[in-house]
């Protein structure tokens, strides 16, 4: 196996799946909070919210990646300051993480938000006569119930994650080991006369990967609503 | 405890303006269908925000919209028994039942689960979700999940509706052990006659969003003029105590020194019982008669009678054991020529009083 | 009449100055696609309607040329370039660029060096080979920031995320935020040249006269402004 | 028409193993809660697809998994009413009443929207959505919106559970019309003892997934061994025709050859009703009484006595009219010393024939 | 305006409302098809079928284009098929909206599949009893219910599609009024250093029409909302 991948892009691989991993997991908490907000609340700016949290989706990646970099770099406002914080994403694969993440999160949000809005606020209220605070509605009734929505938007997400290619590029560039996702690598190929088969090889296991990852969730969506029916 | 509810709400074309006291014990709300009885119950669980009103128990406000006083849902300690069962659906049956137990404080009083669970029939359901439950058995784990969240207060919205007479019977005692050992204030709704005679302390009958009777349903199931759940089921209630238990499966009582029979109760003699007798069940005679098959016979004299546009007419009866209903034809009235102060024997049939008909006192 | 180039996208500003000066002056009007050269080829490959197509790169071009998809006859050695080495800081100072200089100094323990894909695209692989031939690139290749073209990798340069870049002397040119510190020989790395010429599969008479048109003096002027050097046949 | 009906079903701990004809008329399903009415009913509806089985309605095989016959449910024109309601949300009143309306042929017989609105009581709600009704006025939705689809088969579970006595006593009746009228088979799940004695033409039992009684309601019900409501609800049913109505209120109808007296009918004289005598309202006496307020007296002889276990006791009494069912203790019975064949007098009040036991002879 | 924005920008701006209407309204059938199927059908290759859909989440956008290119191309096995039947994609605006539609379309269908995935069985049988056949049952109860799922769906699709470049750029190129869209446009300028301020007006529009979108789909689905729940 070794030798049908160079150690180049075994790296890729495992990078693009750490990133994905962890832009799906460290996105999923804020994910889920925003997508309650914008499905139950109701707050002045909540259209502005919900305009912002669809921005990456809007903007040509290479946008959202330049966006990223002027505002998260070591050397933009925000960026500055995290730094101070000893939080640096350029460069890092970490900033990879964030630029998937960004990218993803439109996706994970709307998912999360339609299940939210799917369940019967009877049961909610069911659960606060019984004397359970919001929170604890939330976690034990609210949530189990969008655990599918939950799901679709976190496999939806690391599936984007895994693809994302501007966005990553632009803000963290293409440096071997540390920010070359399996995208870029592709795209490297993709740039060369006659290198369509190595590309084709790198595409054939970010499909591979990602396919399992659907799978398995599906698996996982089925088996839940299978029990919530009652059979 | 006692919980005083005042309300006005509305709803496009329905109006809602209320006030009652419950007192300490059960109080039925009655009324027909859209009349606003959830809409009640559901102000005094805080799930519905009324235009303005207040709801306390005792000194403890729940709610007072002109004081700004709004105690969120989670703190009113409710045990609610919805009109739809409202189980949560991905838990199962014993996860649901447990549910309000959780967040009740350990040293509230309330029911035991076992016992709660053997008296709903559901001790075979425990591992199944609502999904695969029917309707009734539903409506069962919803009341088991409402009466084990130890609740203080508990609201009841035609609890036992989905079910049949016999898990009903069952099921009765318990809400009377609530309403006479737990000593909650319980809002219950129901239709049943059965239900109202048996369990109600206080009746509250709603009209069109407003209250259109209220008071000691003792008093109101007296009256002839209040029949809420038809003529057919008018029917007074006494008191009265236990002498014996005879061989035979009969119990004797002293109901104001007269003697009453009815099949076999479960207290012990001395005990005090709220009887309920069917004004239906009542046939009147101004002799006393004989060689009859029904076994009680009380003395007294006509204290009032109702003669409504139908055939039929109401009587109440001054007896040493209280008031006493009865129900005939005018015709009968006239061919036995009662009016208010003539003497009469009122005729039971000891089997006219049924189980579900007797209760301990309050 | 129309004609439709496929260009480079870092032929961007001299193709709008082009497009206007030619519809101008012979009435015609040019429908410019920008795109990576990498595209374009493989558009042309797949029968895109271009009628002339001036690469970034020569292999795309002999790739085409390979198969037949423009006609070999009228492939022409357009325009030329060179790579720079720039920075945005204020207090750089100019760099000679020569056999084994301290490019590893200049960048410290963990700067980067920002550079296009040096593997895959044009200004990368020219920069990559240049500092092979100095003597460099071992030193410094663990610090090179890849970007997908030679826009961004600019862009981490004037963000000041990259202390230094690698990047063509015309994108250098065009953007005030940073300042060209050096150029790199012109032996130390492989000609960069820009090819180009008519689509085979093209029908327009005017795709010919437009080459011509392109080695002009209006175009010459054009090109010349964006720092590019044009070549003669 | 005839519903035969044959099924095996099993859900993990459940196994449904149950076969019965419904003739013509309305077939009550009788049952504790989880007995299985629910699932047969779903069964003809097609909802559920039974391990084996088959259902036909005469000779319109709806179901029979040997043949691999199975018709969708969407041809099999059913009228269901669900236990929970189950309207469209986004559908106003109106619209969900039209629903079924729209698919069933021009030609089928069918009651009129506006006369179904009117009992239905539902006027005022026709332009809201199910999630702004009340609880009684959802399930009176649903009752509509099966009756309007002109159905070949009605499937009913539980329909009335959710209201008051008074609307029950309204919507009785279009039931009764369906029945006698329409004459299509309807499948009626019911724990109400009014509902059975006043609509069942055939009574089918269910016990634990298993058909533990199944015949005619008049046989079923005048028999003392079978007590489906409870024993306190028993009562046999006889057929009498209208003689005259009085100008007191009270219609006099002939129960062979006997008089019996009754709050006013509609019916018009000569109509043969049919009525129902609770036993617990029947009253023994071995000398015909004089004096009493209970107007109705039929002579008979004893039939059949049944004891249970409690101090309680069942005599059915063969009468001019029919058998008679009647209630009371073992003290009385020895009393009167009552055997079968013994001579004895049944005393009736005429309030205890309510308005709801009367109904069109079947 | 016109002075603000040069002709070949309003070009750009009309191309990419036209390719992503378009691309939105023809795979909004399509869409709403596989998320019925993928929610309620049980067929074998279900799982492939779910896979295909998620591919142009997950591979490169670039890889999506080539991909095209070289099936939908007029070269391609699919696409000289088309062209025969009179159907070009290759250079030309349909293609445009074909990349983009493509991109958008895993979008959609989750987001449709969610909320019928969400919507209460019993219903639909209740509808079945009352005789209405299949096709009925799922126009007048399924497809009402699930409305605010196939507006999200559709406005994720027109959004993603309003942002959608490499795969567009790389099928039918960036042909200015024929196949440069918006992103195409934005990335031209984009090329060039000193040109950010010209994108910077391209990426406003962009973002103004998406959110204008956004902003009425969010009006109809509250409103849809409010009417389901009965007030
Ligand atoms: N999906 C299911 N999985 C497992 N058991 C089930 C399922 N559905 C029903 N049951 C069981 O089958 C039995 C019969 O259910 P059914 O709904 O027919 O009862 P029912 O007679 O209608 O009762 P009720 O009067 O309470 O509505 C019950 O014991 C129930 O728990
Ligand atoms: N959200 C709402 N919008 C408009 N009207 C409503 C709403 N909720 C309830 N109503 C109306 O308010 C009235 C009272 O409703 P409520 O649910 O309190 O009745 P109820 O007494 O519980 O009746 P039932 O016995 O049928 O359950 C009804 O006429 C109902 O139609
Ligand atoms: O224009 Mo390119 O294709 O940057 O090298
Ligand atoms: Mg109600
Ligand atoms: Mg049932």
């Amino acid at each position: 196996m070794t030798g049908w991948l160079g150690p180049q892009e075994w790296q890729a691989v495992a990078l693009s799946l750490k990133v994905s991993s962890l832009a799906t997991l460290v996105s999923l908490p804020l994910g889920l909070l925003v997508a309650y907000a914008l499905a139950r609340w109701r707050f002045p700016g909540r259209q502005l919210l919900n305009g912002i949290v669809h921005l990456p989706l809007i903007l040509p990646p290479v946008v959202t990646g330049y966006l990223l970099l002027l505002s998260m770099g070591t050397q933009g406002p925000v960026g500055s300051l995290l730094k101070e914080a000893g939080i640096i994403f350029a460069f890092r694969w970490t900033g990879a993480a964030l630029a998937a993440g960004t990218m993803a999160f439109p996706l994970m949000v709307r998912a999360i938000r339609l299940s939210i809005e799917a369940v019967d606020p009877k049961l909610e209220q069911a659960a606060l006569t019984l004397g359970a605070p919001r929170p604890l509605v939330f976690a034990t009734v609210t949530l189990p119930l969008i655990l599918p929505g939950i799901i679709a938007g976190a496999i939806l997400a690391f599936a984007k994650a895994m693809g994302e290619f501007g966005a990553t590029i632009t803000f963290v560039s293409n440096i071997p080991g540390q920010t070359q996702t399996l995208p870029s690598a592709i795209y490297s190929f993709l740039q060369i006369p006659g290198q369509e088969g190595a590309a084709l090889k790198l595409v054939c296991i970010s499909v591979a990967i990602a396919m399992t990852a659907l799978l398995a969730s599906e698996v996982l969506a089925q088996r839940i609503a299978k029990r919530v029916a009652g059979r | 405890m006692t919980l005083s509810v005042r309300l006005r709400h509305g709803f496009g074309g329905f109006a809602l303006d209320i006030a009652f006291e419950a007192p300490p014990g059960l109080t039925v709300l009655f009324g027909r269908s859209g009349s606003g009885k959830t809409t009640v119950i559901n102000a005094v669980s805080g799930l519905l925000r009324p235009e303005s009103g207040r709801i306390a128990v005792d000194d403890t406000v729940l709610l007072d919209r002109a004081a700004r006083i709004d105690l969120p849902v989670h703190r009113r300690r409710l045990g609610y028994i919805f009109q739809d069962a409202r189980l949560f659906p991905h838990m199962s049956v014993r996860q649901n039942l447990g549910y309000g137990r959780f967040f009740a404080p350990r040293a509230a009083p309330g029911l035991k689960p076992d016992r709660v669970i053997e008296m709903l029939g559901i001790g075979a359901l425990l591992d199944r979700r609502p999904g695969a439950l029917s309707g009734g058995e539903k409506s069962r784990v919803a009341i088991g999940r409402a009466l084990l969240a130890r609740p203080r207060i508990l609201l009841a919205d035609e609890p036992l509706a989905a079910l049949d007479e016999a898990r009903k019977a069952e099921i009765l005692p318990y809400f009377e052990r609530l309403r006479d050992e737990v000593q909650i204030p319980i809002l219950y709704v129901s239709h049943s006659a059965t239900e109202v005679a048996r369990l109600a302390t206080t009746i509250v009958a709603l009209k069109a969003g407003r209250v259109e009777r209220a008071g000691p349903a003792r008093d109101l199931l007296a009256d002839p003029a209040f029949t809420p759940t038809g003529i057919r089921d008018a029917g007074a209630i006494l008191s009265a105590r236990i002498v014996a238990h005879h061989p035979d499966g009969l119990t004797e009582l002293d109901a104001g020194g007269q003697p009453l029979l009815l099949p076999r109760v479960a207290q012990p003699e001395g005990q005090v019982l709220r009887i309920r007798i069917a004004a239906q069940d009542v046939i009147l005679s101004r002799a006393r008669p004989e060689g009859l098959s029904a076994l009680n016979i009380l003395p007294g004299t006509v204290a009032a009678i109702r003669t409504g546009e139908g055939p039929g007419a109401l009587v109440s009866l001054q007896t040493p054991a209280g008031l006493i209903l009865a129900r005939l034809t005018r015709r009968s009235l006239d061919a036995m020529q009662l009016a208010p102060g003539t003497p009469c024997h009122a005729v039971m049939k000891t089997v006219a009083i049924a189980p579900d008909a007797v209760g301990p006192a309050r | 009449g129309d004609l439709t180039v496929f260009a480079a996208a870092s032929l961007k500003n001299a193709m709008d100055e082009i497009a206007t000066k030619y519809h101008d002056e012979t009435g015609n009007t040019l429908h410019v696609s920008l795109a990576g050269s990498s595209a374009l080829a493989r558009q042309i490959q797949q029968g895109a309607p271009a009628d002339v197509f001036i690469s970034a790169n020569e292999g795309w071009m002999d790739k085409l040329e390979e198969g037949g998809e423009i006609d070999s006859e009228t492939r022409i050695d357009l325009l030329a370039n060179e790579i720079v080495l720039v920075s945005a800081k204020a207090d750089a100072k100019p760099v000679d660029i020569a056999e084994g200089f301290d490019l590893k100094g200049l960048l410290g323990p963990d700067g980067h060096l920002a550079m296009a894909l040096v593997d895959a695209v044009p200004a990368g692989i020219y920069g990559k080979a240049s500092l092979e031939s100095l003597g460099v690139w071992d030193q410094v290749k663990g610090q090179v920031a890849q970007a997908d073209n030679v826009r961004a990798a600019l862009a981490l340069v004037s963000s000041g995320e990259a202390p230094y870049g690698i990047v063509y002397a015309t994108d250098a040119a065009a953007d005030k935020g940073v300042q060209v510190l050096g150029t790199f020989p012109e032996e130390s790395h492989p000609p960069i040249i820009y090819p180009a010429a008519t689509v085979a599969s093209s029908k327009n008479p005017l795709d010919d006269e437009f080459l011509a048109w392109l080695q002009g003096d209006a175009a010459t002027d054009a090109f010349t402004r964006q720092g590019f050097t044009v070549l003669g046949d």
